[in-house]
């Protein structure tokens, strides 16, 4: 059942990766992206992280794709690759690279499944959004303060890269 | 005793310094000049004197000023000795100088570097002294290298003549080709005695090498297939270096050219001293000569080869020094092959005879071009006798003396180097030698003829005899050309006696039949030369042809261009020489050497400008060649981890 | 301390430099001050450095021994890098004595040379001599390698400027290749310099933990005369090999010559002078310090093959030199030729050898900077380097004439100058080598004649001949500074051509120990 | 789990890196409210105080070793001597910036406070022991410079570079992310200690070791992307182009810094069993950034442009300090060479900056022509500048080529150090390159401006320190030894 | 129970997908996107090895990399605004000046 439904939530998941990957409009693209990312969400349901769920698709396919769709129909930049690739190696080059790399990284990762599954029951109770908020505070203070200080940048940073307000 | 030697080639030196650096008036220097030359010829005399005064086993002194080089085993003393045969060389130089410094003064007179001219004959009589002295081969070398400097600066005197600094240049060149040859030949002296000593001081010190010949006695060395005995070897290259000084074959044809320099210094070096100094330098080594039989034919033969090709080379020369330049390599040939066969007794006697006489020669060509406003061409010269009677009469009697004529000078030294290769069996050098010796006769009496008798052919100047300061060494020296001979007579043979304890020759046989024969040849040769040319004198044209071209054509021209050595010389040697050094230089340099280097510096640039050609600006690019490194860090660490 | 009590090295080390900086303080445009600093600076340098040969000791045996051999004399040392034991230590022995003084007699003269021909940016000019001056003494007297790298390496600054910004039409061009290709030739040996000291300090620490790794050169030498450090024969290849290619590029050895002809061309009169009077001594003098010193065994086998290059390198310089039509060009070739020489000398391996090539550099020094100085002479009068340019000179310029006549007859090799000495010493030793041999001097001896054959050419087609050119018809003979500097210069051309045995003496037993040490290695291979 | 306990916290022991970044959000504010436009300089000398205050701060805490935030940051003397370091590389660059923003027309205050977020940023790599922080100040650093990349608005070049600093940047953090994943996977941890810990306990063959090592892999190279390792360096020569000059300059030395300093924690902190494994792969990566930055930098003739590339063949040579950071000469070397580089490098780019006025690009070496004549003292700092950076005595750069070197090389990589050598043969060419434009050719550009007091400040601190520490490099050596001693002791 | 291979796997699958992204697309946004599916696919594998590891570490290590990864997109489309406004493009092959 749940081998199941990992493996649907698979196939939407690359598919939508896939579907991002190959659409010629930008709009269709940010709503593939937005559905392979609700099907990581799942995943992590699956994974017994629901507060990451929750994150993921309140931060992910909530914010951060609506500020991808609002730049997109804000620049009207739906589709910029109608032009022909003036780099004519590249398409080749990259999908055998994409290959070598897929090789290379499923070797890695399978390399590491040689221990069991843990057991079910602790499995079910090692993580729950009480003690991920607690270790946010504790143990990781300092990343989480840091993480702060990194969005305040980031809003600096907006700030600066255009508020040398020139008109669109 | 020792102080009185070192004053002998010190007394030049002094002259050379004042009239480089104090002196400045033509005439000072000229007095100055002549005066300490002959002043050194004075202490050479007396010199001599004690020499005489003692045991003959023992005439040798020996004085080292100190150590010259001294570095690891290698050690020269800057030392000279004085022995017999050292004696009669000093006597020659200085004795023969001294009179041309005195003719100098007038043949150079209102030259305007009349005081470097004397400078330069004074360091040259310095060197030339040096060179007999030295008591070791370096020291020998360096008088050796010096009279050739002399001689460059000498010949290259009328520097703006473009001929004169060809000719003086040439010969320096030249010359050093026998000298690389005499400085391997020093090694390998080192290398197989450990010393350059000629002789130990004579105080319980090592030996010289000439006085351990025996010691390498059976030695050889180089390749397997084909060993030298080390005597050979050394001896051979000493012969080059000789070659070269004393203009043999193959490397004489500086000496024709070096008739560029003014006439005294012809006389003086060219013809009296330097040109000589192979011959004392072979007689100087004679052990090691004598223990080689290969190099004695080799210096035999090409002591003949050059008496007979310089001879025939003279009978053609239009001009009157150059007859004479070439008599001096055919002389200078004789003495060679004097010495290959050895008689080197026969050769230093030659060598002083032929020193006068020459000597006299030269300067009774100088004075006829100087009383005939410098002209050397014998074909505008004709019927001098009458207008220069003292220099015509000297120079008959010099002619007489270089045509091996009773009684004079010639006759008796060169009559002992043939009646010696009759007595030792070498027939083929005999009859070269002898036919050279008619040749001789022949041109000299070819050149009186051309100078001397018929009639002016060029009038265009007005003859007129020299001044006494230039014909009373022309008397002294013809007094020299007549009694010359004297010294070694038959029968009395002063000078083998003298020379006994260096070269250690008995004395030979007088060969009454050989004189006949030769005094009858050369008579008949002379006689037969001054009639063609005084006969003919009326088809004699400036720049015309020899009466004899008619019979002979081309034989004449390449006769008179010395069977084209020279040509050769210049065609491939010297052609082939500037054509590799210009390919060296415009080509091979910089396209090969340094194209080598800068091709590295365009190969870095190529591998640049690939860089250059991958950083395309394109951000995917930049993504694509970062997963190419990562493909290859993940590649090469899993590849590790297996 | 040394054998005056006060360090005197580091004075005659220091003082251009301090003159420099004095210099610094001059106004940029009093040009003629500059030039009576620099030349006042220059001479105090030289006096001060007579002292050495004065006070030196030709039996060494007499001083204090520090260390093994070689004994250097006059040693100064204070700590300068402890971390990697690097020490700031000074010495001369036999060899490096001559060297030194070779490099402050030229200072005056070089500064004089600068007179007439450098008119522009002349303080600047002299601060960078002076500096060079410091730079290659300190190569000479360093003790210690990397001090010794460090001024080695340094030298090139101020050569670089000088090339570049006083030298003629192409000077960027070479003085670029100048820079890089000794700069290139170099960096091997800063990479052998730290092998050895690792090496070194990883043997000595094996049985001694608390060393830390010294640079010392007689450390080095001394462990390794004493066995307690050894190099197996790949390695110590290796490292002659890095070592000899930096000196062969300065020296310069045949193939690598290529920089010189450029620079010497470009460069100014002085910068030339310099450049071949000093800096081509310090691939010569590192060779037998540092190539023969350290690596006596690798330097035996490598022997015949380097010698094969510095004949090579005789004949094809003075081949080429003879092609020239350009007289710096000329000169520059025979530098070469001489070099090779000097090179044919150290390979030979013995005592007549290395001693004639350390004097050989000497009259190299004197004879080619004095080439270079006629050079500049007539450059200064006709602005033109080509020989057909000129002709019949005797005539007009005698003084010059004989002055040239004198160096170019030193150049050339003839008995009773110096450059006789010299060269008849080095072929000395490669005949008696056992290494070497008769061939190589039967090839060198072809140099001695080609030499006189390029030099007499010279020398005929300047001042031979008819006076063609009326631009020549009324140079000036020698002014009074030229005079002075080709007077001084012709002092030592003579005394060493008579009597070397003043010079040989002091370096006889510095280069007895060294060859003791080559022929044990020869007896022991 | 009712109440939260924090772990003990010593801010003590992060005393300058809460100077910096307090004392820059304040100033953010101070700037936005207090200072008016057109005096932002006011900010910059701040901000100087700031970092200078930092420094001062951190002089009690010489010697002292401790960690903290339960053990997610670490100070010792290797992280404090480098704290200082970047300090002086925030100061010096924000001294050139005062007057070059306003000539540029670029002025805003934010540009100092985000110096020194990205100062607080490279203190953090400094200092942190755990990949989370490592990631973290990896990224503070980062973002920090895609906005001050971007940050001269009219200049498309500096968006353009800001665009793909940020997308390579971010490619690469994926790449790290992803590093952190595997890593955890491998051993359950992400601290640096517990990861070294559990490599050398699990021993090399039970291990987990694909997924360990394709992770480290992974990490490795999103740092190597940072210090700008060929085959990842793609992006320096266009973003140091395209950025302004002060940032191109604060960079040049600050990225490689953090990232270098992160990288010597990781790989001796985190792996240093694993050597075997990742030493000859970051041994080749030296060895082919050493080359290609040489050789990428012989075809400019951008100055700008040309010290990228010569950046990154320095990082080439830093990292030969870095890889052999287990052995006492290592970290030494690097410190060393970080420093003399900081010096020769931000002095270039200051002489760089004085050249480049009103606005108008003078990169090119034609720009240098004559500078001799125009400007000899400007002319003789470059000079020095240059020959520091191409590794010739007697200035600094010698001294720390040459102990690169001999660290390399004890540290059992001689043919790396060969690398070294011969391309440093190869950088002697351009660097004389500029050395003989600016000496032996005839001035072409127009006169230049007499210098301000903050670039003359960095140009004469520079030019002394390259010299002075070339001359007599011992102090120095000494300061930089003594640092290290708890290092090789952890 | 899924195991923890597959879900590496298919992040696996899905960072390559990512980095394809960047190397084949031109658009700037689409790049973006690309880069955020690679962290997504990071991220799933850190959940999963926080599963297999009972690690709930990773998932907080999950949570900066989201938040960081907002901060990153911020700037980017903050810079391609910026961009946008002179070029009027948002294709990174036309944002190619700097090169050589």
């Amino acid at each position: 059942m749940e081998l199941i439904l990992f493996l649907v939530t698979a196939v939407v998941a690359i598919t939508g990766a896939v579907a991002m990957l190959l659409a010629r409009n930008a709009v269709h693209s940010a709503l593939f992206l937005l559905l392979n990312f609700g099907a990581i969400a799942v995943m992590y349901l699956l994974l017994q992280a629901p507060f990451l769920f929750a994150i993921q698709l309140t931060v992910y396919a909530g914010a951060i794709m609506v500020l991808f769709l609002f730049v997109v129909m804000l620049l009207g930049a739906e589709k910029v690759e109608d032009a022909p690739d003036r780099i004519a190696w590249q398409q080749p080059l990259a999908l055998l690279l994409g290959l070598a790399l897929l090789v290379v990284s499923v070797v890695v990762g399978l390399g590491g499944a040689t221990t069991p599954p843990p057991a079910g029951e602790a499995v079910a109770q090692f993580s729950d959004p009480q003690s991920l908020g607690a270790l946010l505070f504790t143990d990781y203070l300092l990343p989480f303060e840091i993480t702060g200080f990194i969005l305040l940048i980031a809003v600096v940073g907006v700030v600066v890269l255009n508020q040398r307000g020139r008109k669109i | 005793m020792e102080w009185l030697i070192w004053l002998i080639p010190l007394l030049p030196f002094i002259g050379f310094l004042l009239n480089v650096f104090v002196i400045r008036r033509e005439r000072e220097a000229g007095l100055v000049a002549s005066g300490l030359v002959a002043a050194a010829f004075v202490v050479t005399l007396i010199a001599v004197a004690m020499l005489a005064g003692m045991p003959p086993e023992e005439r040798r002194i020996v004085s080292t000023a100190w150590e010259w080089i001294n570095t690891g085993s290698f050690r020269v003393p800057f030392a000279i000795m004085f022995d017999p045969l050292t004696a009669v060389m000093a006597l020659l130089i200085t004795g023969v100088g001294a009179l041309i410094h005195v003719y100098s003064i007038g043949y150079m007179h209102g030259d305007p570097r009349v005081v470097r001219y004397f400078a330069y004959l004074n360091l040259f009589v310095t060197m030339m002294l040096f060179l007999v002295m030295a008591n070791n081969l370096l020291l020998l070398f360096l008088g050796w290298e010096g009279v050739g400097l002399c001689s460059f600066l000498l010949i290259g005197f009328w520097f703006e003549r473009k001929s004169a600094s060809a000719a003086a240049v040439k010969a320096f060149v030249v010359n050093r080709i026998g000298d690389a040859a005499f400085i391997l030949a020093m090694l390998a002296v080192f290398a197989y005695f450990g010393t350059l000593n000629f002789y130990g001081d004579g105080e319980g010190g090592q030996l010289g090498f000439l006085e351990r010949v025996s010691d390498i006695a059976g030695l050889r060395i180089g390749p397997d297939w084909q060993p030298i005995f080390v005597s050979t070897a050394i001896s051979f290259l000493l012969l080059i270096g000789a070659t070269g000084k004393s203009a043999q074959f193959p490397l004489f044809v500086w000496l024709p050219d070096a008739m560029a320099g003014p006439t005294p210094v012809s006389a003086l070096i060219h013809a009296a001293t330097m040109v000589t100094g192979g011959v004392y330098l072979m007689a100087r080594t004679e052990p090691l000569f004598v223990a080689s039989f290969t190099t004695q034919a080799w210096v035999a033969w090409i002591g003949a080869l050059t008496a007979l090709l310089a001879g025939t080379a003279a009978m053609a020369q239009w001009d009157i020094k150059r007859v004479l330049a070439y008599s001096t390599v055919s002389q200078l040939g004789f003495m060679v092959a004097a010495c290959g066969m050895g008689a080197y007794v026969a050769a230093i006697f030659h060598l002083l005879t032929h020193g006068i006489f020459k000597a006299l020669l030269f300067l009774g060509a100088g004075s006829v071009i100087h009383g005939t406003h410098d002209t050397q061409d014998m074909r505008r010269m004709g019927g001098l006798k009458d207008a220069m009677p003292t220099t015509f009469r000297t120079y008959v009697i010099g002619a007489l003396a270089l045509a091996g004529i009773v009684p004079f000078a010639g006759f008796w030294s060169k009559d002992e180097i043939l009646a010696h290769a009759i007595s030792h069996g070498h027939t083929p050098i005999f009859i070269i030698l002898f036919l050279t010796s008619l040749l001789t006769a022949f041109y000299m009496g070819r050149q009186v003829a051309l100078v001397f008798f018929g009639t002016q052919r060029d009038p265009s100047y007005h003859p007129h005899e020299s001044p006494p300061v230039m014909t009373v060494p022309l008397v002294v020296l013809a007094v020299g050309a007549v009694i010359g001979g004297a010294i070694n007579l038959p029968v009395l043979h002063w000078l083998t006696d003298w020379l006994e304890p260096v070269l250690h020759e008995k004395a030979g046989e007088f060969n009454l039949w050989l004189a006949l024969i030769a005094t009858a040849g050369a008579v008949g040769m002379g006689y037969l030369g001054w009639w063609i040319y005084t006969t003919n004198a009326a088809k004699i044209k400036i720049g015309g042809k020899d009466p004899a071209y008619r019979y002979s054509g081309d034989i004449w021209e390449g006769m008179e261009e010395a069977w084209y050595f020279d040509r050769l010389y210049q065609r491939t040697v010297v052609a082939g020489f500037e054509r590799l050094a210009d390919f060296l230089a415009r080509v091979f340099d910089p396209q090969g050497v340094d194209g080598l280097v800068m091709g590295v510096g365009r190969f870095f640039g190529g591998l640049a400008n690939g860089v250059r050609a991958l950083q395309t600006g394109y951000v995917r690019t930049y993504a694509l060649v970062f997963t190419v490194g990562v493909l290859i860090v993940l590649g090469v660490m899993l590849w590790f981890a297996r | 301390m040394n054998q005056l009590g006060f360090p005197l090295l580091s004075l005659i080390l220091w003082l251009p430099a301090a003159g420099a900086l004095a210099l610094l303080f001059v106004p940029r445009t009093n040009a003629e001050l500059a030039r009576r600093v620099s030349l006042a600076t220059m001479v105090i340098g030289f006096l001060l450095s007579l002292l050495l040969p004065l006070r030196f000791e030709t039996n060494p045996m007499q001083i204090a021994m520090v260390g093994a051999p070689p004994v250097m004399q006059f040693v100064e040392e204070a700590p300068w890098l402890p971390i990697v034991g690097a020490t700031y230590s000074l010495g001369v022995d036999g060899i490096s004595l001559w060297l030194v003084m070779l490099t402050t007699f030229l200072g005056p003269i070089v500064v004089l040379s600068t007179w007439d021909s450098v008119h522009k940016d002349v303080r600047n000019f002299q601060i960078l001599l002076l500096i060079l001056q410091t730079a290659m003494i300190g190569v000479f007297i360093a003790q210690d390698l990397l001090l010794f790298y460090l001024f080695w390496e340094f030298t090139l600054i101020p050569m670089t400027f000088l090339i570049g910004i006083w030298g003629s039409q192409n000077r960027i061009y070479a003085a670029r290749k100048f820079f890089l290709y000794t700069f290139a030739g170099s960096v091997l040996m800063l990479l052998a310099l730290i092998a050895l000291h690792l090496l070194h300090r990883d043997a000595i620490a094996a049985v001694d933990p608390s060393f830390r790794g010294t640079f010392s050169f007689s450390r080095f030498v001394s462990d390794l005369r004493a066995g307690r450090f050894t190099l197996d024969t790949t390695t110590e290849r290796l490292l002659f090999g890095a070592f000899f290619l930096a000196f062969a590029v300065k020296v310069p050895l045949w193939p690598f010559h290529t920089w010189l002809p450029d620079a010497h061309v470009e460069a100014p009169t002085a910068g030339s002078v310099v450049l071949a009077g000093v800096l081509l001594k310090l691939g010569g003098y590192g060779m037998i310090r540092y190539n023969l010193t350290l690596f006596p065994a690798a330097a035996q086998w490598a022997a015949p093959a380097l010698a094969v290059l510095a004949v090579i390198g005789i004949i094809y310089g003075a081949a080429v030199a003879f092609a020239q039509s350009d007289m710096k060009k000329l000169v520059a070739y025979s530098s070469v030729s001489h070099m090779g020489f000097v090179v044919l000398g150290i390979f030979a391996l013995n005592a007549e050898g290395i001693s004639g090539a350390v004097l050989q550099m000497v009259n190299h020094g004197l004879s080619t900077s004095a080439l270079f100085l006629m050079v500049g002479v007539l450059y200064e009068r006709r602005h033109t380097r080509e020989l057909a340019e000129y002709g019949g000179l005797w005539k007009v310029m005698p003084i010059f004439a004989a002055f040239s006549l004198l160096v170019a007859l030193s150049s050339a090799g003839l008995p009773g100058l110096n450059g006789f000495i010299g060269e008849f010493t080095i072929i000395a030793g490669a005949f008696r080598s056992p290494l070497l041999g008769w061939v190589y001097v039967a090839f060198a001896v072809g140099g001695v004649v080609l030499a006189a054959a390029y030099l007499l050419k010279l020398f005929r087609a300047v001042f031979m001949g008819d006076i063609t050119q009326p631009a020549n018809a009324n140079l000036p003979d020698l002014n009074r500074r030229e005079l002075t500097a080709f007077a001084l210069l012709s002092i030592p051309i003579v005394v060493i051509g008579i009597y070397p045995a003043l010079f040989f003496a002091g370096m006889q037993h510095s280069v007895a120990a060294l060859v003791a040490e080559l022929m044990a290695q020869v007896a022991g291979s | 789990m009712d109440s939260l306990t924090i772990p003990p916290v010593d801010l003590a022991l992060m005393a300058p890196l809460l100077v910096v970044v307090t004392w820059a959000t304040i100033l953010l504010l101070v700037d936005v409210f207090f200072i008016p436009d057109g005096r932002k300089k006011l900010t910059g000398y701040l901000a100087i105080g700031g970092l200078m205050v930092a420094g001062l701060v951190g002089l009690p805490l010489w010697g002292v070793t401790g960690t903290t935030f339960g053990g997610m940051l670490r100070l010792d003397p290797f992280a404090l001597t480098l704290t200082w370091i970047f300090l002086l590389v925030g100061v010096l660059s924000i001294a050139m910036s005062l007057e070059y923003l306003p000539s540029q027309g670029i002025e805003q205050g934010e540009f100092y406070p985000l110096i020194m977020f990205a100062v607080s940023g490279m203190i953090l790599l400094a200092q942190g022991t755990d990949l989370i922080v490592l990631f973290l100040g990896i990224e503070t650093l980062s973002i920090t410079l895609y906005i001050l990349t971007g940050f001269a608005y009219p200049r498309l070049t500096s968006e353009e570079a800001a665009m793909k600093y940020l997308v390579l940047g971010a490619f690469a953090a994926g790449f790290f992310v992803y590093g952190i994943a595997l890593i955890f996977g491998a051993t359950g941890s992400t601290r640096l200690s517990e990861i070294g810990a559990y490599a050398a306990s699990r021993g090399l063959g039970d291990l987990n070791l694909t997924l360990l090592l394709g992770g480290a892999a992974m990490v490795l190279i999103a740092f190597a992307f940072k210090v700008a390792l060929a085959p990842f360096h793609m992006w320096t020569p266009d973003v140091y182009e395209g950025s302004p000059t002060p940032v191109a300059a604060f960079m040049s030395v600050g990225t490689k810094g953090g990232a270098l300093a992160a990288l010597v924690r990781l790989l001796f902190e985190g792996m240093p069993t694993l050597s075997e494994y990742w030493l000859p792969v970051l041994a080749g990566l030296t060895a082919l950034t050493m080359v290609v930055g040489n050789l990428g930098a012989v075809a400019q003739t951008n100055v700008k442009r040309m010290l990228a590339y010569s950046s990154i063949g320095h990082a080439g040579y830093v990292m030969l300090g870095v890889m052999v950071a287990g052995e006492q000469r290592g970290p030494e070397a690097f410190i060393f060479y970080l420093l003399v580089y900081a010096l020769s490098n931000l002095g270039a780019f200051a002489v760089l900056i004085a050249l480049e006025h009103q606005g108008e690009n003078a990169w090119q070496l034609d720009d240098f022509a004559g500078l001799y004549q125009r400007q000899p003292l400007l002319a003789v700092a470059m000079a020095i500048f240059m020959f520091s950076l191409a590794g010739v005595p007697p200035t600094a750069g010698f001294m720390a080529k040459f102990y690169a070197l001999t660290a390399a090389w004890e540290g059992g990589l001689p043919w790396l150090a060969l690398v070294g050598v011969l391309t440093s043969a190869v950088a002697a060419f351009f660097y004389l390159r500029v050395i003989i434009r600016m000496f032996m050719t005839e001035p072409e550009g127009e006169p230049v401006p007499a210098l301000n007091s903050g670039l003359t400040v960095d140009i004469v601190v520079a030019a002394i320190g390259t010299i002075a520490i070339g001359l007599i490099p011992a102090p120095v050596f000494a300061l930089v030894e003594r640092s290290l001693v708890a290092l090789s002791g952890s | 129970m899924v195991p923890t291979s597959y879900y590496v796997l298919l992040s696996a699958i899905l960072f390559t997908i990512g980095v394809l992204g960047v190397l084949l697309r031109r658009n700037a946004i689409v790049v973006f996107m690309s880069v955020e599916l690679m962290l997504n696919a990071a991220n799933l594998a850190l959940v999963a090895f926080a599963r297999e590891r009972l690690g709930v570490e990773a998932q907080v290590i999950v949570f900066f990399v989201i938040t960081v990864a907002a901060a990153e997109v911020a700037v980017g489309l903050a810079l391609l605004v910026s961009i946008f406004r002179t070029k009027r493009t948002a294709d990174v092959d036309e944002v190619s000046t700097l090169k050589g």
